[in-house]
């Protein structure tokens, strides 16, 4: 099923899941407290457990949001991983969208002043 | 037959839990979005829901890639929160409603819905926030949790999931209670998360799809996921649940009360309150 | 594009991964059940089918009440098999065809079947035992696990596991492939083990039904589920699992084999190969 | 919905499944042999682990199938008790009936005779 590509953005489908599995699965791992503190106590260790591999486990190690979701990460798992990190989504953005955080900010406020009427 | 008093849509962005938790519902960032369901705790005193069935989606707390349901209903006694990763404050467990969670199941297999069965199921901020946000003074409601992947493609078309709603509103219907029954969807509007779109919110759509809820609910189910991940960004294809909620509400609805504020977080905050006429 | 050389259904009794394993294919009590297989081996030695789509129902090895799906797709590279309780031998992994997997899910949720999507699968006796009677010599084609669920009510009906089968065998068939493709369905025939009724078999019903799916495919899918339990007892409903495969083999069909034997364990044990025309 | 009941037959639904999930989940456990020799080890202490309702435990200990079922359980799970105990399906069978093995295997052995054409 071919469909026009959304530019900026990756779907997480079939293919990605498949690329991602190993990855995704050590990110789910991350909601229990202990596991985040085992990763944060050896990273090395922690992802060759969850065999990572060697794309996804280098954009781990340069915290590389867009790397992670080529490498099949989704975002819903990276999320935790961004957790362990202390950024939140606005740190998310900036870092994607190569902004400062506070102009990340700034961009998504002035979405306010989007005219209602235009089509949709 | 149990009555369905009618629906309620909000976002259900995580950082909500970090701002209650704070107690800065009164500070400028959060004032113009904690303001708006004001109005909402006023009807709900008045009419007094018992029951919340709640079309959410879960944001990889209960489910993982390994079994990863299109749709799945909770029938459990019981529903515990648990830590996500990122440290907002675990509330409290949420009532289950069996007996109407697997009069529900009954329902959907019946109709040719292939549901996933939970009699265990953690929930997460989208499922727990939106009833903090309703009923900040304690939960008063019994509920029953629907969960729609939002998480891997393929997702559910807009037609499958409103058509979702509206045989969870039949089972309502026919569920054999006298209790009233309020229907929640939580997520959206538009936002995305990730990618170089990241910061993506499309105001115009937002409204134009706000206000069919209230009169021409179908609107939205014209388009294909694809197309709603275009005009609503990757995570605001969760407008998916309000479509369920709308679904579940049949027929006139009078609109209570309405908000919408950018931004919370990365996202457009929107909520309504529709009374079923 | 694939194509769908036929299909074929046998009944999946653990006691058989037992007599397999200590060689008892010949003794009086085994020897009608395996001879019922060899005419079905000539046949696949010369149609060499290399995917083979599994049908099948587990039974407490990878799903529990906590999670449970009405329909599985397993879209995982290997799928292990794993200790049961009961210590039948555990048999290696086997083999993926996940482009197939997601290509039928990508065409059951299009159709709006609500699949739950595995990537991680342990598969139990069901789906096992019977691609060791199919090849005994070693199992040679790639697999896709489907799991309909018979543990748990509401099952899904006689018609929509039909309609199930009818939206694999499109996809498989619109599979950008030129592999040879079967379609397998264990489970059955009638047999019941819980309960005061333990031991039914209704030998009637089952040759009604093996004959049905010949030329009136869509015989059974008359019935309720209600039905089907009272007339082939509690586990013979796990002919969804050929019902299924009849659906996903569409059109007329050529019997190349079929096999009825009393008992296997509780079981009435059927077997038939159904070559597509 | 109210059908008629299929004598000496409970369906496993959401009135059982509700019913028996605690002893089911504990026979679920057994898929695993290293708790298999937990429960063999100390009976009381693993049912307690798992909170059976005490019509559950005492069925267990008396071996009760018919007992079981009627606690909730689900006949897949329990298979997995019947494994500890190294009962096949046909001693459950002739547990369930009150017949003997020999008897209850004589039983299947005369449905060999249905006449194939009788209405179904
Ligand atoms: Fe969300
Ligand atoms: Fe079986």
């Amino acid at each position: 099923m071919q469909q026009r590509p959304i530019p900026g953005t990756i779907l997480f489908d079939g293919a990605q899941a498949m690329k991602g599995y190993a990855l995704n699965r050590m990110c789910f791992s991350f909601n229990d407290a202990v596991n985040r503190a085992a990763f944060k106590a050896d990273e090395e260790a922690y992802m060759q457990h969850y065999a990572l591999s060697p794309g996804q486990a280098d954009a781990i190690r340069r915290r590389d949001v867009l790397g992670l979701l080529a490498a099949g990460g989704n975002v819903y798992y990276l999320a935790k991983f961004a957790g362990i990190l202390g950024l939140d989504v606005q740190d998310l953005g900036a870092a994607q969208t190569g902004l400062t955080k506070a102009e990340f900010k700034e961009r998504l406020l002035r979405h306010q002043t989007q005219p209602a009427a235009a089509h949709p | 037959m149990a009555r369905i008093v009618g629906g309620l849509t909000t976002s259900h962005v995580p950082a909500i839990g970090g701002a209650i938790a704070k107690g800065l519902q009164g500070e400028p960032y959060w004032k113009p979005f904690f303001d708006g369901f004001l109005p909402v705790h006023r009807w709900l005193d008045e009419v007094k829901p018992e029951v919340a069935v709640v079309f959410y989606n879960d944001h990889g707390l209960n489910f993982f890639l390994d079994k990863m349901p299109t749709f799945a209903v909770g029938a459990a006694p019981e529903y515990r929160n648990a830590d996500e990763g990122w440290g907002i404050p675990t509330l409290p467990p949420f009532q289950g409603q069996p007996d109407l969670s697997w009069h529900i199941i009954e329902h959907l297999v019946e109709r040719e819905f292939d549901v996933t069965t939970c009699q265990e199921m953690l929930v997460d901020h989208a499922f727990t926030l939106p009833l903090k946000l309703f009923w900040p003074q304690g939960v008063p409601v019994t509920t029953v949790p629907v969960c729609i992947n939002t998480v891997q493609f393929p997702l559910p078309s807009a037609r499958r999931c409103y058509a979702l709603g509206q045989a969870v509103g039949e089972a309502i219907r026919s569920w054999d209670s006298d209790k009233r029954v309020v229907v929640i969807g939580t997520g959206g509007l538009s936002h995305q998360l990730d990618g170089e779109r990241a910061g993506f919110i499309n105001k115009p759509f937002d409204l134009k799809f706000m206000d069919s809820l209230v009169n021409d609910p179908e609107w939205a189910t014209q388009y294909s996921i694809h197309e709603l991940v275009e005009k609503t960004g990757t995570q605001g294809v969760e407008l998916l649940m309000w479509l369920a909620t709308r679904g579940a509400v049949p027929g006139r609805v009078r609109k209570v009360h309405t908000n919408y504020h950018i931004p919370i977080s990365n996202t457009a905050a929107g909520m309504m309150a529709l009374e079923a006429l």
